[in-house]
C-alpha cells in the first residue's frame, strides 16, 4: 500500500460567476520516501490538489465532489474535522510558494515554530523551543538562538523558505508537500533551497509532493513526474523518461517553452499558442485540443483516458519503474518531440466543430487600472 | 428684564431722561395704583394671594410637607453671580431666590409693591426727592453678617461707583434707573442709623419704587463681596461673581434659600436658609436646583422623564400633552404682562406710509396665529400693551381684512418695488410671548405675500446679532416683543418702544412724534392717578393715529410641573419665588 | 522604535503650526478692519475696542502672528469675548465632559463593531453577514440628530428606561474633582450615582458611536476577509493550529492592524459628532460650547477649540500609530 | 501552430473594446444592493425634477386653517405642516435642495481637492510635501466643525452651506487623488507611455487621471451620502437656509421637533428621505467600488 493514494479526485468551485472545475478526477499514488513532481501551467489544478489533500480548500466555496485521498490508509476525504486537523503538521507539512506571505508577519519566528510543535506534541515550551533551535541549525540559518527572536520580515527570501522547511520538518511528517517552493526565490538561492530541502527529506525519509511549473526544479529533485493540464494529468512517468520520451503534446509544448542549455539541433523554443481553457465550463473533449497541434477530430469530443504507453500487462503505479501512462488520442513520434512540430506530411489539426467555437471565448480580466487606490469601506473616514 | 444687555443698553439712557422731564412735586408710582407707601407691616407673600391664578391652588387644600429637592429647568444659565451684574432673566429668576430688596412685587402680582428687608414701604418726602425707609432688624446675611443701613448704603454706593468697565455691560439696571457717578440722579444713599437708610434724588423718579424691586436692587453681604472681589473691574477674575466657594462666599443675600454651587452651563443649586427670618414663609423645600435648556422640547422630555420637577416654559403647543399626563400639571400664569409686535423702522421705506403699515395690520390673521401657536393661550391686541396694564384701553386697532389691506396699498401709492419687505427673524430662540419665532415669521410672511408684499427673510442669533442690531434699527422689519419688568404703561410704551433719547426717538422705530413726547413727560411726571391717566391715555391715541409698529399679540406663557408640585404661584413677568412651593410625595 | 515615534510627533509639528496660520488668518486677514469684520454687524465701539487690543491690531502683521505664536506656546489661548474667561478656563471644565462621552461611544463602537465584523466575516454566505451589512448601512446613513433624538424620545420620554439629558441626576450632588462623572461618582464614595451617571451616558453613547460603530463592523470584516486569504494562515491552518488559534493569533493579531488605523481616524469623526450629540442631550461639554460659541461669533473661542480639536486629533492619531507601530513588527523593527 | 490560435485570437477584439467601464457596468447590473441604491436615487432625482409635475400644491405658500392635517388626509397623503403645507410637497422639493446642495456641494470639493490632489500627485516631491500637509490641517478639524465655522464665518445661505460641506470633503478627494495619481506614476502602462515620449500633460490628462477618476467617482457617490447628512445637520444646528420657507429636509426636521408630540409624522417624514437617500447614495457607492475595482471579487 503506497503511503498517498489519490483516487479519482474531483474538485469544484462554486462561485458567483459560476462553477470552475479545478480538478477533474484524477489518481496517482505516492510511496513512503519517494519525490514525485505535479507539473504545469498555473491554474492546472495543482495547487487545488494539494490543497484537498490537506482539506485546505477554501470554504465553502472549494469542494470535493468525488473520490478519496487515503493517506497510509486512511481517507481524508471522509475523516472529521478534528482528525484532520491532528493529522496537518504531524503527518503532512507544507511549504508554500511565497516564503515572504507565508510566515505571519506580527508573530516571531519561536511563537510560530513553538505553536506548530505543541499543537501535536505533549512538549513543554522550553523543550519546543530547543527544537526549532535545533531545527533552525539544521537548515543553515546562523545564530538560531538569536535568530529565532525575530520577526519574518528581518529574513531574506531564501532565509525564510529556510524556516518554513524548518517549520514543516519540525515533526518529522511522512508527506511534505512543497508547492512552488523555490518560484519566488533568486535563481542562484533556488539550488541551494532545492539542495537543502532533498537532503533533509532524504535523511528523514520523508515522501515529497513538489508542485512547480518549472521543469527544470523537478528535473533534479523528482524521481517520478505527474503533468497536469485543466485539472487532468495528462503525462506520468519517471523523470529519466519523461525527459528522454515526452508523449502527450502538452509535455512536448513544455519542454519546448523554456530554453535549454544541452539544446540539440531540434531544441528551439516553440511557444505554446493560446491561453488554457475556462475552467468555468465543463469539460468537453481533450481540454488541450484547442492549443494542441496533433489534434485529430475526435479531440474535440473525446477526452482520452490515461493509459499506458506501451502495452504492458501491469501497470506499476509508483517508484523508478512506473508505467509512463498518457492521454492522447494521436501522441507526437519522437522525432516530432524533439522539434516541438507535427512533422508527418499532410497532417492538419482538426479544426474546431461549429458548436463549440464560441466556447471558447475567454474573458480575461482587463487590469487597466488595478494600480489604483480606491476608497476604503469608508471613504468619509474621520470626517463628520 | 427680558432683554440682555444690548438690547437693553440705549433704553438705559431713555428713562433717565424721561425721569428728568418729570417736574411734578411728588410723583406716583405710576403703575401701582394699590402701592401708595403705606406704613402697614405686612410680610411678602403671607398667603397666596387671591389674584394670584394658580394651578397649583390645591396647595391651600393640604397642609405644605417640608423637605425634597425641587429640579427646575430653565431657559438658560445664571450669568454670573451677582445679580447687580446682571440683566438678563434667568439669572434674575435664580438670584432672585436669594437675594431681596428693601421692597418686592407681592406674589402673584405684577405691581403690587410690599416692603420686604424694609419694616414697610418707605416715607416720600413732598419734593417727591427724599425716600427714607425703615429696616427691619435682627436679619443675618447667609454668611451670618448683619445685615443693616451700612449694608444698603454699601450695595447702593458700590453700584453707584461702579468701575468703568462695568458700567454700561454689567451694571445695566442701576445704569438703566438711575445713571452712574456724577451724572446719576441718585444724589446720595446715607445711613442716619443702624436700621434707617435715606436716599435722595436729583429729580423726582416715579418709578423708583417699582424698579427697585428687581433683584439687581437687592442687598448683599458687604463682607462676603468685599472677601469676593465682587468689584473686580473684570468679573472673570472676581470669584465673587464666578459663584466660586459655595454658600457665604457667593452670591450672599438674606433671601429663604442660600447659594450652594454653580456649575456653568449645567446647574446651579440652592439650598433652604434655615434661620430664615421671615419663619412663617421659610422654605418649605430643601434645595432647588436649577438646570438651563435651550431647547423647550428637551425641557418637556426632561419633565416628561422625571429629570426635572418644574419647567418655566413650556411650548403653548404642548399644554395638550401635560394636561393628558397625569403625572404632570399645567400652570397658567392667568394675565398676560407681555406683548409682541411686529417692529417696523418708520424711517424706511415702505414703512414710512401710513397706508402700508395699516395694510400690513389688516394683513395679518392674528387669530390664527393663536390658534395655531399658542394653542389659544393668547389674546389679540388691540394696544401696544397688554389688558392688565394700569391705564390700558382697547384702541380698535386694524384687524383681519385682506381686502382692506390690497385697497390701502393700492391707494397708497407706493410702487410696486417698494413692496419687497426684508423681514427678520431670530434664528435660535424661544420667548415667552413667541414660542416659535420661524413659524411665526412663516405665518405672518405668508398673510403679508397674500395681500401683495413680497418677502425676503433674513436672520440672525438672538444673542448676538438680533437684539443689538434690531435695537438700533438696522433691520426694517422683525420680530420681537417685551416681558414686563413692571406692569406699567411707562414700562411698554416707553422702556420697551418709543422712548426718546433728547429729542431723538428709539432708532429702531424711528418714530416719535412731538405730541407723544409731551404725553410721556406728562405720564412720568404726572402727580395724580387723574393726570397719570389722562397723559398715558392721549399717548396711546396718538399711537393708535399713527400706527407705527403692529402689534400682534399678549400671551399667557403656561409653566408645567409634576403633579406632585404644589404652592407655586405664577406671575405673568415670570420672576417667581419658591418659598412656598413644596412637594407632595 | 524611538526613531519612529520621534519622527512621527515632528511630523505632526507642521501641521499645528499651518493650523496656526490658518487660524490665524481667519481672524486676521479679514478684509477691513479686523476687528469691525470679525463682529460684523454687531460692532460696537466697545466691542471693537476691545478686540482691537486684544489682537495687536497696530502692529505688522508679522509681529502679531508672533505675538499669537508666543501666547499659544505659553498656553495662553485668549479669552471669551462674551464672557471674559479664558478659554482654557472653560475649556478645562468642559472637556472632561466630553471625553467621558467619546470615551463611552468609542467603547461601545470597538466593543460591538469588532465582535460583530467578525461575526460577518465568519458567515459570509448566510443571512447573518446580511443583517450585520444592513445594521452597518443604517450606521452610516442615520444622522446622529435623528438618532439621537428618536432614542431620546422612545427610550426616556416614552418607557422611562434612561433619563433624556444631563450628565447626572440634578438631585444628586457630587464634589467636582476631575469633571468625569463616572470617576468623580466613585471619589465621592457614591456608587448610587456612579450607576446614574453611567445610566446617562449610555444613550447619549449609542447616538454618538453609531458611525463609528458601523465603519469598524465593516473594516473588521472586511480586514478579516482579506486575513483569511493571506498564505500565512493558510500556512497556520496547514500546521494543524486549532481554529480557534488560526482566528486568534494568525487573523486577529493581523486584522486589528487596518481596524486601529481606522479607530483612529475616528476620533476625528467623535469630536465632531460630540458637537451635536451634546446639543441633543444637553451635555456639558466642549462640542455645544463650540457650537454656541460659533454662533456667537466668540472667536477667541472658536480659534483656541478648533486648535485644541486638531490637536487632539492629531495627538491620538499619533497615539494610534504608535500602537499601530508596537502591533505591527514590520514598523517596530524598520 | 497559428491555425491553432484562430479562434481565441477572434474573439480578442471583442474583448478589448468592452473595457473597464462596460465590464463595470455589467458587473453593476449583477450587484443586488447596488441596483437598490440606484433605485432609492432614481426615485429620489425624479422627485427632485419632476416635484412641479408631481405635486399640485405650493411648497412656500400655506395656509393655517389648513395646518397638522394628519397623512392620508385627503389630498394630503402625508398630511399637511405646520404652515398648512402640502408635507408631500415639501418632502419632493426637499429632494430638489438636496440634490442641489449635495451635487454642488461634492462638485466644489472635487474641483478644490481635485485641483490640490492632482498637483500633488503630479508632481510628487516638494509640491505634494507641501500641498498634503496643508490638507492634514484641513483634515484636522472635524468636519461638521469646519462647515459650522464657514457658515457662521460667510453668513447663512445655501451657497455657503454648499461651500462648507465641499470643504469638508476637499482634502478626501486630494488625498485619494493623489494617492492614486502616485501609484500610477509608477504604473507599467504609465511608465511605458512615457518612455515613447507622451508629454507630462498629456500623461497626466490621457493616462493618469482617467484611470485615477475611478476612485473619485466611488468616493463622490459616498460624499454626496454624507453631503446630505450633512446638510441636515448643519439645519440641525441651525444653520440652514436663512429662508425658513426653503424645504431643506434637516431644517424641516428640526422646525418640527418642537411640534414632536403634535405631529410625529412631521419628523418621521424628512427622517426618512434623508435616510433613504443616503442609504442610496451610501449602496451606489459600495457597489461602484466593488465593480470599478477588479481585485474586489468576493
Amino acid at each position: 500500500m503506497a503511503l498517498l493514494e489519490v483516487r479519482d479526485l474531483v474538485v469544484r468551485f462554486r462561485t458567483h460567476d459560476g462553477t470552475i472545475y479545478a480538478v477533474n478526477g484524477i489518481t496517482f499514488n505516492l510511496e513512503a520516501g519517494e519525490t514525485l513532481g505535479l507539473v504545469g501551467e498555473s491554474g492546472c489544478g495543482k495547487s487545488v490538489t494539494n490543497l484537498a489533500i490537506m482539506r485546505l480548500l477554501p470554504k465553502p466555496a472549494g469542494r470535493i465532489e468525488r473520490g478519496s485521498v487515503t493517506l497510509d490508509g486512511v481517507n481524508l476525504v471522509a475523516l472529521p474535522e478534528a482528525d484532520v486537523r491532528e493529522m496537518r503538521g504531524r503527518d503532512v507539512a507544507m511549504i508554500f510558494q511565497d516564503p515572504m506571505t507565508s510566515l505571519n508577519p506580527v508573530l516571531t519566528i519561536e511563537e510560530q515554530m513553538v505553536e506548530t510543535i505543541v499543537a501535536h506534541r505533549a512538549a513543554s515550551r522550553a523543550e519546543a523551543r530547543k527544537r526549532a533551535v535545533e531545527l533552525l541549525g539544521m537548515v543553515g540559518i546562523p545564530h538560531p538562538e538569536t535568530r529565532l527572536r525575530s520577526y519574518p520580515h528581518q529574513f531574506s527570501g531564501g532565509m525564510r523558505q529556510r524556516v518554513m522547511i524548518a517549520m514543516a520538518l519540525a515533526l518529522e511528517p511522512k508527506l511534505l508537500i512543497a508547492d512552488e517552493p523555490t518560484t519566488a526565490l533568486d535563481v542562484t538561492i533556488q539550488a541551494q533551497v532545492l539542495e537543502l530541502l532533498q537532503d533533509l527529506t532524504a535523511r528523514l525519509g520523508t515522501a515529497v509532493l513538489l508542485i512547480t511549473h518549472d521543469l527544470g526544479v523537478v528535473a533534479g529533485m523528482a524521481e517520478r513526474i505527474n503533468v497536469m493540464y485543466a485539472g487532468f494529468i495528462v503525462e506520468t512517468a519517471p523523470t529519466p523518461e519523461l525527459f528522454a520520451r515526452p508523449s502527450h503534446p502538452y509535455t512536448v509544448g513544455l519542454l519546448h517553452s523554456i530554453p535549454r542549455v544541452d539544446a540539440d539541433e531540434g531544441g528551439e523554443l516553440v511557444p505554446i499558442e493560446g491561453v488554457p481553457p475556462d475552467q468555468r465550463r465543463a469539460p468537453v473533449g481533450c481540454p488541450f485540443a484547442p492549443r494542441c497541434a496533433w489534434r485529430v477530430e475526435a479531440c474535440w469530443t473525446d477526452n482520452p483516458p490515461l493509459v499506458p504507453l506501451e502495452p504492458v500487462s501491469t501497470v506499476v503505479a509508483t517508484g523508478p519503474g512506473a508505467t509512463h501512462q498518457i492521454a492522447c488520442h494521436n501522441p507526437p513520434l519522437p522525432e516530432e518531440a524533439r522539434t516541438g512540430r507535427p512533422t508527418r506530411p499532410g497532417f492538419v489539426a482538426a479544426p474546431p466543430p461549429d458548436a463549440v467555437f464560441d466556447e471558447l471565448a475567454v474573458a480575461a480580466p482587463d487590469l487597466e487600472g488595478t494600480l489604483v487606490e480606491f476608497p476604503t469601506n469608508d471613504a468619509r473616514e474621520g470626517r463628520r | 428684564m427680558t432683554r440682555t444687555r444690548f438690547g437693553a443698553l440705549v433704553a438705559a439712557t431713555m428713562i433717565v431722561v424721561a425721569a428728568c422731564g418729570g417736574s411734578s412735586a411728588t410723583p406716583a408710582p405710576s403703575a401701582a395704583s394699590s402701592a401708595a407707601p403705606s406704613s402697614a407691616a405686612s410680610t411678602a407673600a403671607s398667603t397666596a394671594p387671591s389674584t394670584a391664578p394658580s394651578a397649583a391652588a390645591s396647595a391651600a387644600a393640604s397642609t405644605p410637607k417640608d423637605g425634597g429637592t425641587l429640579v427646575a429647568g430653565l431657559p438658560g444659565d445664571m450669568v454670573l453671580a451677582d445679580p447687580s451684574l446682571v440683566s438678563d432673566s434667568n439669572s434674575s429668576e435664580i438670584e432672585g431666590q436669594v437675594i431681596q430688596g428693601l421692597v418686592g412685587l407681592k406674589p402673584g402680582t405684577n405691581s403690587e409693591l410690599v416692603p420686604v428687608l424694609a419694616s414697610a414701604l418707605p416715607t416720600v418726602s413732598a419734593d417727591g426727592l427724599t425716600y427714607t425707609f425703615t429696616l427691619r432688624q435682627g436679619v443675618k446675611f447667609h454668611d451670618g453678617t448683619d445685615f443693616n443701613a451700612d449694608a444698603v448704603v454699601y450695595n447702593y454706593t458700590r453700584q453707584l461707583n461702579a468701575p468703568k468697565s462695568l458700567q454700561n455691560d454689567y451694571n445695566y439696571y442701576f445704569g438703566a434707573v438711575f445713571g452712574f457717578g456724577a451724572d446719576s440722579n441718585l444724589a446720595s444713599v446715607t445711613a442716619t442709623d443702624a436700621s434707617t437708610v435715606v436716599f435722595k434724588l436729583k429729580t423726582p423718579q416715579s418709578n423708583f419704587l417699582l424698579a427697585t424691586t428687581l433683584p439687581q436692587f437687592g442687598i448683599q453681604s458687604p463682607t462676603a463681596l468685599k472677601a469676593g472681589d465682587a468689584d473686580n473691574p473684570d468679573p472673570s477674575k472676581s470669584p465673587y461673581a464666578q459663584g466660586q466657594g459655595g454658600t457665604g462666599k457667593s452670591m450672599v443675600g438674606t433671601g429663604p434659600f442660600m447659594f450652594k454651587e454653580w456649575v456653568p452651563n449645567d446647574h446651579v443649586t440652592l439650598v433652604k436658609n434655615p434661620n430664615y427670618w421671615d419663619t412663617a414663609n421659610a422654605a418649605h423645600l430643601d434645595a432647588i436646583t436649577f438646570k438651563p435648556y435651550a431647547d423647550q422640547t428637551a425641557e418637556l422630555n426632561a419633565l416628561q422623564a422625571g429629570d426635572i420637577d418644574w419647567a418655566q416654559t413650556i411650548s403653548p403647543t404642548d399644554v395638550k400633552t401635560v394636561q393628558s399626563d397625569s403625572s404632570l400639571q399645567v400652570i397658567d400664569r392667568g394675565q398676560s404682562c407681555n406683548e409682541f409686535h411686529l417692529s417696523l423702522n418708520d424711517a424706511d421705506k415702505p414703512f414710512d406710509n401710513l397706508q402700508i403699515r395699516q395694510a400690513i395690520g389688516y394683513a395679518l390673521n392674528k387669530q390664527s396665529y393663536i390658534d395655531a401657536f399658542y394653542a389659544g393661550m393668547a389674546k389679540v391686541a388691540d394696544n401696544f400693551m397688554p389688558p392688565s396694564t394700569e391705564f390700558y384701553k382697547p384702541l380698535n386697532l386694524p384687524t383681519y381684512d385682506p381686502a382692506k389691506a390690497k385697497s390701502l396699498i393700492a391707494s397708497s401709492g407706493v410702487p410696486a418695488s417698494q413692496l419687497n419687505l426684508t423681514f427678520y427673524y431670530p434664528s435660535d430662540v424661544s420667548r415667552p410671548y413667541m414660542p416659535d419665532p420661524k413659524g411665526l415669521a412663516e405665518a405672518i410672511a405668508n398673510d403679508l405675500q397674500a395681500v401683495g408684499f413680497t418677502i425676503t427673510f433674513k436672520t440672525e442669533g438672538w444673542r448676538t446679532g438680533y437684539l443689538s442690531d434690531s435695537s438700533v434699527g438696522k433691520f426694517p422689519m422683525d420680530l420681537l416683543g417685551w416681558t414686563c419688568d413692571w406692569a406699567g404703561p411707562d414700562n411698554f410704551l416707553v422702556t420697551d418702544l418709543f422712548y426718546f433719547n433728547g429729542s431723538k426717538p428709539n432708532p429702531q422705530f424711528n418714530y416719535g412724534p412731538a405730541d407723544l413726547k409731551a404725553a410721556f413727560d406728562a405720564g412720568i411726571s404726572a402727580t395724580t392717578t387723574a393726570a397719570a391717566q389722562q397723559a398715558w391715555s392721549t399717548a396711546q391715541d396718538i399711537l393708535a393715529r399713527d400706527l407705527p409698529i403692529i402689534p400682534i399679540l399678549n400671551s399667557t406663557p403656561p409653566a408645567a410641573a409634576a403633579a406632585y408640585v404644589q404652592g407655586f404661584v405664577g406671575s405673568g413677568n415670570l420672576e417667581e419665588q419658591f418659598n412656598t412651593t413644596w412637594l407632595n410625595k | 522604535m524611538a526613531k519612529y515615534i520621534v519622527r512621527r510627533i515632528l511630523s505632526a509639528i507642521p501641521v499645528l503650526f499651518g493650523l496656526s496660520i490658518v487660524l490665524f488668518s481667519f481672524i486676521h486677514l479679514l478684509p477691513g478692519d479686523p476687528a469691525a469684520a470679525l463682529l460684523g454687524q454687531h460692532a460696537t465701539p466697545e466691542l471693537t475696542a476691545k478686540i482691537r487690543q486684544q489682537l495687536g491690531l497696530d502692529q505688522p502683521l508679522y509681529v502679531q502672528y508672533l505675538q499669537y505664536l508666543t501666547q499659544l506656546l505659553h498656553g495662553d489661548l485668549g479669552k471669551s469675548v462674551i464672557n471674559n474667561r479664558p478659554v482654557i478656563t472653560d475649556f478645562a471644565n468642559r472637556f472632561p465632559g466630553t471625553v467621558e462621552l467619546t470615551l463611552a461611544a468609542l467603547v461601545f463602537a470597538v466593543g460591538i463593531g469588532i465582535p460583530l465584523g467578525r461575526f460577518a466575516a465568519r458567515h459570509t454566505q448566510g443571512w447573518q453577514d446580511g443583517v450585520v451589512t444592513v445594521i452597518s448601512l443604517f450606521g452610516i446613513s442615520i444622522p446622529i440628530f435623528v438618532l439621537g433624538l428618536t432614542l431620546q424620545y422612545v427610550v426616556s420620554v416614552q418607557l422611562h428606561w434612561l433619563p433624556t439629558s444631563g450628565r447626572l441626576d440634578p438631585r444628586t450632588t457630587i464634589p467636582s474633582v476631575t469633571n468625569f462623572m463616572l470617576i468623580d461618582t466613585l471619589l465621592a464614595g457614591r456608587p448610587d450615582a456612579f450607576v446614574d451617571a453611567l445610566r446617562h451616558l449610555i444613550l447619549p453613547a449609542i447616538a454618538l458611536g453609531s458611525i463609528p460603530l458601523a465603519i469598524i463592523t465593516r473594516i473588521t470584516r472586511a480586514s478579516v476577509l482579506d486575513v483569511n486569504n493571506e498564505d500565512y494562515v493558510r500556512t497556520a491552518r496547514a500546521k494543524g493550529l486549532t481554529e480557534r488559534r488560526v482566528d486568534d493569533r494568525h487573523i486577529m493579531r493581523n486584522a486589528w492592524l487596518p481596524v486601529v488605523t481606522v479607530i483612529g481616524l475616528q476620533v476625528g469623526g467623535l469630536l465632531a459628532g460630540a458637537v451635536i450629540t451634546e446639543t441633543v442631550f444637553s451635555w456639558n461639554g466642549v462640542g455645544r460650547w463650540v457650537v454656541e460659541a460659533i454662533q456667537d461669533h466668540d472667536y477667541f473661542v472658536v480659534q483656541s477649540s478648533i486648535l485644541i480639536f486638531a490637536f487632539i486629533f492629531l495627538a491620538v492619531n499619533l497615539i494610534v500609530d504608535i500602537g499601530y507601530a508596537y502591533l505591527n513588527p514590520r514598523i517596530r523593527y524598520a | 501552430m497559428t491555425a491553432t490560435a484562430t479562434p481565441a485570437r477572434r474573439t480578442a477584439p471583442a474583448r478589448a473594446s468592452r473595457g473597464l467601464w462596460r465590464d463595470a457596468l455589467a458587473r453593476l447590473t449583477r450587484n443586488g444592493p447596488a441596483l437598490l441604491g440606484m433605485f432609492f436615487i432614481v426615485v429620489f432625482v425624479l422627485a427632485a425634477v419632476l416635484a412641479p409635475v408631481i405635486s399640485p400644491y405650493d411648497p412656500i405658500a400655506g395656509s393655517l386653517a389648513n395646518r397638522l392635517q394628519a397623512p392620508g388626509t385627503a389630498g394630503h397623503v402625508l398630511g399637511t405642516d405646520l404652515q398648512g403645507r402640502d408635507e408631500l410637497t415639501r418632502i419632493l422639493y426637499g429632494a430638489r435642495i438636496s440634490l442641489q446642495v449635495g451635487v454642488i456641494s461634492v462638485i466644489m470639493g472635487l474641483a478644490i481637492g481635485g485641483t490640490l490632489g492632482a498637483i500633488a500627485g503630479a508632481f510628487g516631491g516638494a509640491v505634494d510635501n507641501v500641498l498634503m500637509r496643508m490638507v492634514d490641517v484641513l483634515l484636522a478639524i472635524p468636519g461638521i466643525l469646519l462647515a459650522i465655522g464657514i457658515v457662521a464665518w460667510l453668513d447663512r445661505g445655501l451657497p455657503q452651506i454648499m461651500l462648507a460641506v465641499g470643504m469638508t470633503n476637499a482634502p478626501i478627494f486630494a488625498r485619494i487623488l493623489r494617492g492614486s495619481l502616485l501609484a500610477l506614476r509608477e504604473a507599467d502602462f504609465v511608465v511605458a507611455a512615457r518612455s515613447i515620449g507622451a508629454t507630462p500633460l498629456r500623461l497626466l490628462l490621457r493616462h493618469m487621471l482617467p484611470n485615477a477618476l475611478t476612485s473619485l467617482i466611488v468616493a463622490a457617490t459616498l460624499a454626496l451620502a454624507t453631503a446630505i447628512i450633512d446638510v441636515a445637520g448643519l439645519g440641525f444646528l441651525g444653520l440652514g437656509p436663512p429662508d425658513p420657507r426653503t424645504a431643506e429636509w434637516g431644517t424641516m426636521l428640526t422646525d418640527s421637533t418642537k411640534y414632536l408630540r403634535e405631529a410625529p409624522y412631521l419628523i418621521f417624514f424628512p427622517g426618512i428621505a434623508i435616510v433613504i437617500s443616503a442609504i442610496g447614495f451610501n449602496l451606489l457607492g459600495d457597489g461602484l467600488r466593488e465593480s470599478l475595482d477588479p481585485r474586489l471579487r468576493r
